[in-house]
């Protein structure tokens, strides 16, 4: 190992190595805690695993990528006021603004998917359950595909490329933007699940039958559920869709559809149902890869091709052989 | 940055009648036949009509046919990825046949007969991909005449010992050099220059840049796994050994996976000042943009599908691909020159699909029917429009792509038919403005820097086999 | 004296017989002599309609019994012992890699045969590895291997439940790739694949093969069948034996245990069931049908390549079994029949569709309806194979419409095929009443 | 006085007296693999052939034997109906013991009266509950039982009392006995007579302690002879081994033991034991009886369980079910009309009926392959047979009562006359009178009774002068052929206008309705006749469902305006058949499920009038 960490210095300074692969893991991490905690609503509204989350992440990012881009929304009669004016990059406030309405469409799309798909489903095991996501997700994917299929879908990143110095090393602004987003999805969550509808969501967690004994209505919740992880793993798949991340500020048909399997472990390795699970799984997660790809790259030819993206598994593997409900998870009572 | 056609859902800007794949074409090209008759397209179809009238006019009785072949039809298959992961590109691919076969059928089809598609959807699954070819290349009424398109290497590599059985002519949609193979069989018609090639001029030209800058070459090779990858490396591999280069640094097949952390800091660290790549555009737009990021400079070049205008210029790195990418390819981009093949696909375009958006790779598909004309023009004047007759026929012709691409024949030794010409395209963000073909205007950013070129090295070597 | 009294029963055999009524027996007797008439029918005879069981469908009909053997197997670890699993593709691609080692043709001599030699610089080798052996001795050792490696790879697997070892299972998938893209020598190219040993019956490496199964002709000097009929035939033998096992097991003490602990697994191990045991023993056997099932199938394909054994692969057999019914032999067939020949009908169906565009009637409205040929027209579905963007083309409708109805199909009889089946079969069954 | 003076008869027996005990020992050395009986173990019906039921019975004897029964001595039986009951009572009439037998629903009180009227000095309890029964008390309430043997020996701790013992061991200690003393039993068997009495029949008296009729060989032998070899009987031939029954009804009637146990030692038909009450349908579908005799209450349940299924089934199979319930009511009708037979046009409907619904519906019912169908034992509504008929499961009312071993009067084949309970055997013909002065009906033949155990003034009451056993039942000739039973003369009401009416006729067409359970038609000397009603929790319980009212306790339902408007309909319609002072001005529900151990009704669910009266005399008072 040290020789390796040797090499890295001789050619760009460890110190400055070091602080970008850190805070590319915390950027990536971030993502992965997102769309993590998009997963871990879903499953303790409503008892399912969301196998569609990257259609629905991907749908999210289209959104996204048509409001900053196109004047015209499709289905809707009217065009889209706050749109940047086509061929320019939007400033920050109106790409944000139209961020949250991107998001506000993917939670409509989420509890559309519900209402159909998942409410006639309560009850049933959880197994059919994510076979019906993983049904939605088989169709989600022909539009997703269909609609990125003419050019690539830019998301209009106001700060594109950009990043700042700090200490020799590059800081995309991307990165930070990622942080930041995480940082307030985690805060937002937290003080929903304050809230009077926080508190109804996790009764239903614990016993739906419990809670709906006590006037809670379990069918809004279930709706919030999944409009709140749609929208999560929208932000997710939106922020991974900007600058060094690999899709280069574009909605990719490559990458975004298959982003959130690679959530599963981050969520398996917190915990199914822990948020602050998500946030240190996904940062765990992301640390790992991102710093196998960069410390192990010597070793390529012994360790295989593209050996780091499937480091987050390993790491899942060895995690539940000791705690098999994840680091965070509740351990399930077992009764006879 | 226009991104007016997109999901426009019901802006319905739709396509122009175009003919259904399996079923439709007489009805399609019936509806077309008036208005298409137009000057431009008889007079350029100069080398259809002279041997169709004739043939025309006889009874077709003449002809041995097996499958795929009628008196008035003739059947041509497409096994192509319509709803994988090159759904787009292939897409607009038999966009481009489909509206040459619409042209030569409104003039009159070939030996008096219609062209008419069967277009099958593999998704790009080796499984599907099989099932399709198994029904296309059914001996029954279900049965097509030939393949003219097969997508992807590793659904024609899974077919290829059925199809020499079966003794039926199949074109792939791929450029290794996969099918110089002689168990392969002469049936599998290799189309265009094969990636080993490309990388070799490729190699040189970028050699050749950074030499009259005044520093020496130091290459660096990045691949993914697969045949596609294998090939494009065995081709730049070849270059640096033939040009003494020094190669600084070799991903052979190492670009694989969703994280790409460890090629970037291997190419960063490398210190190279070249760059071939053999990628898909996404793992290019990755390893390209995070290297710039972090300061590296070198010129870049790599196979065709490493690039894709659509993602790369129409994105935020449009601007360093300007600066540091040169594209390698063997078609002329949209309006890229003035050949009668240019003209001729152009003014199809604006005739027959005004209202979709320019593209470069129409001309590929436009080139496959071309191929498919010639073979079976040949195969009709030899009187033999069996499947084994197509074949044998293929062996006999060169044909000419009027501009749009290197000429090829496929007589003789591999060696002698071999195509070593391609092209290399300066990048250009600004121009980069994609239109409908109607207005006229417009660029995929691509303009041809030089070429059709050989490179010294490709001239001079013996190609007796695959590179790989 | 127990004719016309079906449900008297004066021995445990009786109730756990494979076909427990005549019924059935003769039920299954029926559907066997369909089946061969109905593939005997593709061509060879000509008495049997060929609209019916034309070529079509002899290929896609052929292709689905290795999936119906690998399916067996998810059936005993997913719908017997209780354990959803999404590896099941790996243990496919073991066993498949297995037979291509074993029986497969190699240029790299017994040097390509050393894993990860040229990783770590061992040796500097190229070219495949390949025995080419003869089948009676890959495709058991395709089932042994993948069973071999589910043992191996059990005590991670026995230790967690429910959701948790269905995404574990997952990571399985991805490290097979990732393996399979280390190892070429063993897996071929990446993206193309090898080829795989045909399946021809040879005794040993001769040239002549003891039984062909890839040349028309006189089979055993009886019957003239086609390459194809063959074919169906070799893979259905082997699919009647492996769900003549599978029948079995269930009838014996550890197919008894493997329920036991599906249905409440600390009672069962109150009981002395040893659970993670008897879970080892699950995996181990659903991996072996998996490896029989992957050997057969990239060998009936010719070539196969790695990416085919990915996470689409393990999903497809989750959707078999909840689409079937999970926990029976009937229902695990019924779902691998829907689910693998679902697209080729959605297909069909739309092709018919826009053939029937310009047919006029009701046929021809729906067609108008959901057809768009030219600007103007509404329907979702291009007609142009070609035409991305809005309308989508058939080919993209293909997974939509493939997605949709097993949506539907989940939602509308949770319980699947096999549910429906039985629902059926109870309406008849308390006729004149409902229960 | 006592004693029936002629015997021995016999006329149509013809092969001497054999014992119970010696026709099942026939069996076993003439068929030893036939199959004599089949009981449910673990799901199977477990198949127990000829030699191994003998086997067990003659070990069963010797362990008698072992336990020092002499002849003459009492042996009771408390269990539900097993292979375990007929064994014991065969091993016991082989030792030339007296075997008793008791209901399983009998409660503690009568329990103790039982064994100690009858002396029994072997007790059989089935299990922990019947056995506590006798434990409860001290050993010296009940100063002649010597051992309890108990088949299940869960919950039993043997310990508690030295009189216990495992029916296993039992069993045991009769092998060693067997091979200790053997050819004892045999030489017992033969030198049974006749007059050995072989079984004492606890009349469940509905009036009155119950009394322990005595029944010896001679009774038995007549009792099989003449009943199972009537010809006449049953459609095609007289029952053989092909034959099976299900045996549900408790072995200690006389009626059930006629028609399994005798009929098994006697024909070599098959006795299948139900698992238990509540298994009866499952089990008749898995058996499918080809003989099959149920009380009143089984066909009344019968015919509401189709009643409520089809109701309660899919849209489809409703709209096929009404028809045919009304097309096997029309069958019915035209087959009582043919006295049973099949006049074309019913023949033709049945065909069309059976190939929708009958034949599965009988299938269902477990009566696929039942060949007769018999009903005796209480009251039935002529409407309920028609209905049978209808179907094709023809069910025959035959008349006997245990002090005449149950042979009295039959219904036969082609001369099934609905409403009657028959005419007299045919091979005795003059064995049955109507007395002109009372009305009452008098039998005698070889087979009425030895008497009243240890009540000899109880016996002289039932005969008359002449030697003819009194039935109690009031009843009237039709056609001078067949006899229509109209009561029991003390039920027999006399209204505060004089006039006669019999309740049972207004309760049995009342109780013909699928909603009630029981009815109790009061009105002796009052001025109108009124009824006490109980509802048939499970079918009105299901109507509640469908008419979406919700219900929680028997008595709640009973009390719901809705039930009551329910019932009052049904009261309207069997008031509809009667004159006008037959008919029940009014009526008020029972609120409590009735029950042999709160002492309203006899074992066998006979209504206990006086005890219920009493109960509900607040109700009853009510209504004048």
């Amino acid at each position: 190992m040290i020789d390796v960490l040797l090499l890295a210095q001789e050619s760009t300074g460890f110190f400055p190595t070091f602080l970008q692969t850190l805070i590319k893991g915390l950027a990536l991490g971030s993502i992965y805690a997102v769309m993590g905690i998009g997963f871990v609503i879903v499953f303790k509204g409503t008892q399912v695993l969301n196998f569609a989350a990257g259609g629905i992440a991907m749908a999210g990012a289209l959104f996204m990528s048509i409001l900053v881009n196109d004047a015209g929304l499709p289905f809707l009669p009217f065009s889209n006021p706050l749109a940047p004016e086509i061929g320019t990059t939007p400033s920050i406030p109106r790409w944000l603004i139209n961020l949250v309405l991107a998001l506000i469409i993917a939670a409509i799309l989420g509890m559309v998917l519900e209402r159909i798909a998942i409410r006639p489903m309560i009850g049933q095991p959880l197994f059919s359950m994510a076979v019906i996501t993983l049904g939605i997700e088989t169709a989600l994917g022909p539009f997703n595909r269909d609609a990125t299929s003419l050019t690539a879908r830019s998301l209009q990143i106001p700060w594109g490329l950009e990043q700042w110095e700090f200490l020799g090393a590059g800081i995309p602004k991307s990165y930070v933007g990622a942080m930041v987003a995480a940082v307030l999805c985690f805060l937002s969550i937290n003080l929903f699940f304050r809230s009077r509808f926080g508190v109804a969501m996790r009764a239903v967690a614990f016993d739906q039958e419990a809670a709906q004994a006590q006037g809670i209505n379990v069918g809004r919740v279930f709706s919030i559920a999944w409009g709140l992880g749609a929208a999560l793993v929208a932000v997710g798949a939106i922020f991974y869709g900007m600058g060094p991340f690999p899709p280069q500020g574009t909605v990719s048909q490559e990458i975004h559809p298959v982003l959130a399997f690679r959530v599963l472990p981050v969520i398996i390795l917190g915990g199914l149902d822990s948020i602050p699970g998500a946030l240190y799984g996904g940062l765990l997660i992301a640390s790992a890869e991102v710093f196998a790809g960069q410390y192990l790259a010597q070793w390529t030819s012994v360790l295989g091709a593209g050996y780091s993206t499937i480091v987050p598994y390993i790491v899942m593997l060895i995690v539940l052989l000791v705690r098999p409900y994840g680091l965070f998870g509740s351990e399930e009572i077992r009764r006879v | 940055m226009k991104f007016k056609r997109l999901l426009a859902l019901f802006m319905a800007l739709g396509l122009v009648a175009s003919a259904c794949g399996s079923s439709e074409t007489d009805d399609g090209a019936a509806g077309e036949s008036e208005s298409s008759a137009t000057t431009e397209a008889t007079a350029e179809e100069e080398t259809t009509t002279t041997a169709a009238p004739a043939e025309a006019e006889e009874p077709a009785a003449e002809i041995a046919t097996d499958f795929g072949v009628t008196d008035d039809t003739i059947k041509v298959g497409l096994n192509a990825d319509l709803s994988g992961p090159f759904a787009s590109l292939v897409a607009e691919i038999v966009e481009g046949q489909t509206v040459y076969w619409e042209v030569v059928n409104a003039n009159g089809g070939i030996a008096g007969r219609q062209v008419e598609m069967v277009v099958l959807d593999s998704g790009y699954a080796t499984d599907k991909g099989i099932e399709n070819y198994l029904t296309l290349a059914a001996e029954s009424d279900e049965g097509v005449a030939m393949i003219s398109e097969n997508t992807g290497s590793p659904i024609t590599a899974a077919i290829a010992e059925d199809a020499k059985d079966d003794d039926i002519l199949v074109i792939p949609l791929s450029w290794a050099s996969l099918w110089a193979d002689p168990d392969i069989g002469p049936n599998i018609l290799e189309k265009g220059t094969n990636y080993c090639i490309e990388s070799m001029n490729g190699i040189s030209f970028l050699a050749d840049l950074v030499t009259e800058n005044g520093d020496t070459p130091k290459l660096a090779i990045l691949s993914r796994p697969g045949e596609y990858g294998a090939d494009g490396f065995a081709g730049a591999a070849l270059a640096a050994e033939l040009l003494d280069i020094e190669v600084v640094y070799a991903a052979e097949g190492e670009v694989a996976g969703d994280d790409r952390t460890a090629v970037v800091t291997q190419l960063v660290n490398s210190g190279a000042n070249i760059v071939w790549t053999t990628l898909t555009p996404g793992e290019t737009a990755d390893i390209f943009g995070n290297a710039v990021a972090q300061g590296f400079e070198a010129q870049w070049s790599g196979n065709q599908p490493s690039f894709n205008y659509l993602a790369h210029l129409g994105g935020d790195l449009a601007e360093s691909f300007d600066q540091y990418w040169w594209q390698s390819g063997y078609t002329v981009p949209w309006n890229g020159n003035d050949s009668e093949g240019m003209q001729d696909l152009v003014a199809a375009f604006t005739e027959l699909r005004p209202d979709n958006n320019l593209s470069d790779v129409y001309a590929i598909g436009w080139m496959e029917g071309l191929m498919v004309q010639t073979v079976l023009e040949q195969a009709a004047a030899n009187g033999d429009m069996t499947r084994a007759g197509i074949v044998a026929a293929s062996q006999e012709v060169t044909v000419d792509f009027k501009g749009l691409g290197p000429n090829q024949s496929w007589a003789g030794s591999y060696n002698d038919s071999v195509v070593r010409e391609s092209y290399m395209f300066d990048a250009d963000a600004t121009a980069f403005d994609i239109q409908p073909v109607s207005s006229g205007t417009g660029s995929t950013g691509l303009f041809i820097e030089k070429g059709p070129f050989v490179s010294e090295i490709v001239a001079d070597y013996v190609f007796d086999g695959p590179c790989i | 004296m127990s004719f016309g009294r079906p449900h008297l029963r004066t021995s445990y055999e009786q109730d756990s017989a494979i076909f427990p009524t005549y019924f059935q027996k003769g039920a299954a007797g029926l559907f066997l002599i369909f089946i061969v008439l109905m593939v005997l029918g593709n061509g060879a005879a000509g008495w049997i309609p060929t609209w019916l069981f034309g070529q079509t469908w002899l290929n896609p009909l052929t292709l689905v019994l290795p999936f119906a053997i690998a399916a067996l197997g998810f059936n005993i670890l997913t719908g017997v012992t209780g354990q959803v699993s999404l590896g099941h593709a790996f243990f496919m691609g073991v066993g498949a890699y297995s037979a291509v080692t074993l029986g497969g043709k190699g240029d790299g001599g017994v040097k390509a045969c050393v894993p990860f030699a040229d990783n770590i610089g061992l040796l500097d080798k190229a070219g495949e590895c390949g025995l080419g052996l003869p089948i009676w001795i890959w495709l058991p050792l395709a089932g042994v291997f993948a069973a071999l490696v589910g043992i191996l790879v059990s005590p991670a697997a026995v230790k967690v439940r429910g959701l948790y070892l269905a995404i574990v299972t997952v990571g399985l998938v991805f490290i097979g790739l990732h393996i399979a893209r280390m190892l070429p020598e063993y897996a071929g190219d990446y993206e193309s694949g090898r080829k795989w040993p045909k399946l021809d019956i040879r005794i040993w490496k001769e040239e002549v093969p003891f039984i062909d199964m890839n040349e028309d002709g006189k089979w055993l000097g009886l019957i003239y069948l086609t390459e194809e009929q063959k074919q169906f035939f070799f893979l259905f033998a082997i699919l009647l034996v492996m769900m003549a096992f599978a029948k079995n097991l269930v009838r014996t003490r550890t197919g008894r245990a493997l329920q036991a602990i599906r249905d409440r697994d600390v009672a069962a191990e109150v009981m002395g069931v040893p659970e993670q045991h008897y879970k080892r023993v699950g995996f181990a056997i659903s991996s072996f049908y998996a490896g029989i099932g992957g050997a057969l199938w990239a060998s009936y394909q010719g070539r196969v390549s790695p990416v085919d054994f990915s996470l689409l692969l393990s999903v497809e057999f989750v959707a078999i079994l909840l689409i079937g019914g999970a926990g029976t032999i009937a229902g695990t067939m019924m779902g691998t029949l829907f689910v693998e020949l679902l697209p080729k009908a959605v297909e069909k169906l739309t092709n018919w569709l826009s053939g029937n565009l310009d047919s006029g009637g009701v046929i021809g409205d729906l067609a108008n309806i959901m057809l768009t040929s030219g600007p103007g027209d509404f329907g979702p579905v291009s007609t142009s194979p070609t035409a991305p963007g809005w309308p989508m083309s058939v080919f993209l409708w293909n997974p939509v419409i493939y997605g949709v109805l097993i949506v539907i199909f989940l939602i509308f009889e949770p319980h699947g095929l096999f549910g429906i089946w039985v629902k059926i079969r109870n309406y008849w069954k308390g006729w004149p009443f409902s229960y | 006085m006592a004693v029936v003076t002629e015997k021995p008869i016999a006329q149509s027996s013809g092969s001497g007296y054999r014992t119970v005990a010696q026709r099942a020992q026939e069996w076993a050395t003439k068929a030893p693999t036939q199959v004599a009986m089949r009981d449910k173990e673990l799901g199977v019906w477990r198949e127990w052939t000829w030699e191994k039921t003998w086997d067990m019975v003659m070990e069963a004897a010797n362990g008698l034997l072992a336990l020092g029964v002499e002849v003459g001595d009492r042996v009771t039986i408390h269990s539900e109906d097993r292979p375990e009951w007929v064994i014991m009572d065969l091993a016991t009439v082989a030792v030339r013991g007296i075997t008793v037998g008791l209901y399983p629903t009998n409660p503690h009180a009568e329990v103790e009266y039982t064994l100690n009227d009858s002396g029994a000095c072997i007790h059989l309890a089935e299990d922990q509950e019947q056995a506590d029964k006798v434990l409860d008390l001290p050993a010296a309430a009940y100063p002649s039982v010597r051992k309890i043997i108990y088949i299940e020996p869960r919950g039993i701790r043997r310990q508690v009392d030295e009189r216990l013992m495992d029916w296993q061991d039992f069993l045991a200690l009769g092998r060693e006995y067997r091979q200790a003393n053997p050819g004892e039993v045999e030489a017992r068997m033969a030198n049974a007579g006749p007059d050995d009495v072989m079984t004492l029949v606890y009349t469940s008296g509905t009036t009155g302690p119950p009394k322990g009729a005595m029944l010896n060989n001679a009774n038995a032998d007549f009792s099989i002879e003449i009943i199972g070899g009537t010809p006449e009987r049953i459609r095609g031939h007289i029952p053989n081994t092909k034959d099976s029954v299900l045996t549900f009804l408790p072995l200690c009637h006389v009626a059930e033991r006629i028609f399994s146990t005798w009929h098994m030692v006697g024909f070599g038909v098959v006795l299948n034991f139900a698992e238990s009450i509540d298994t009866i349908s499952t089990n008749l579908r898995e058996i499918q009886p080809t003989l099959f005799f149920g009380v009143p209450r089984i066909w009344e349940k019968m015919h509401a369980t189709i009643m409520i299924k089809g109701q309660d089934a899919s849209p489809f199979k409703r709209l096929l079910f009404k028809p045919s319930m009304n097309l096997a009511r029309w069958i019915g009708h035209k087959r009582a009309e043919a006295a049973g037979g099949w006049p074309l046009t019913a023949r033709l409907a049945y065909w069309l009926g059976y190939v929708f619904v009958f034949r599965a519906m009988r299938e269902r019912l477990g009566l696929g392959k039942t060949r007769w169908a018999g009903t005796g034992a209480a009251p039935i509504a002529p409407e309920l047979l028609e209905f049978f008929l209808g179907i094709g499961v023809d069910v025959y009312e035959l008349y006997g009562m245990t002090e005449n071993t149950a042979v009295a009067t039959l219904n036969m084949v082609g001369r099934n006359r609905l409403g009657t309970v028959g005419e007299a055997y045919p091979s005795i013909k003059e064995s049955v009178r109507i007395d002109t002065e009372t009305g009452e009906i008098q039998t005698k033949h070889p087979g009425v009774f030895a008497g009243y155990w240890g009540k000899p003034d109880k016996t002289a009451e039932t005969f008359t002068e002449d030697g003819w056993l009194m039935t109690g039942d009031v009843g009237e000739w039709v056609d001078d052929t067949h006899i229509k039973i109209v009561d029991r003369i003390k039920h027999i009401i006399i209204t505060a206008g004089g006039k006669n009416i019999s309740p049972s006729e207004i309760e049995s067409s009342l109780k013909s309705s699928p909603f009630i359970n029981e009815a109790m038609v009061i009105g002796d000397r009052r001025k109108y006749l009124t009824a006490l009603i109980a509802i048939e929790l499970e079918t009105v319980g299901n109507w509640a469902t469908r008419e979406n009212l919700s219900y929680t306790t028997y008595r709640d339902l009973s009390e719901k305006p809705e039930v009551i408007a329910l019932i009052e309909a049904e009261v309207e319609r069997t008031n509809e058949k009667f004159a006008r002072v037959e008919g029940v001005k009014k009526f008020r529900m029972i609120p409590k499920e009735l029950d042999h151990e709160d002492g309203e009704l006899t074992a066998t669910q006979k209504l206990k009038r006086s005890a219920v009266e009493d109960a509900f005399r607040d109700l009853v008072e009510e209504m004048y």
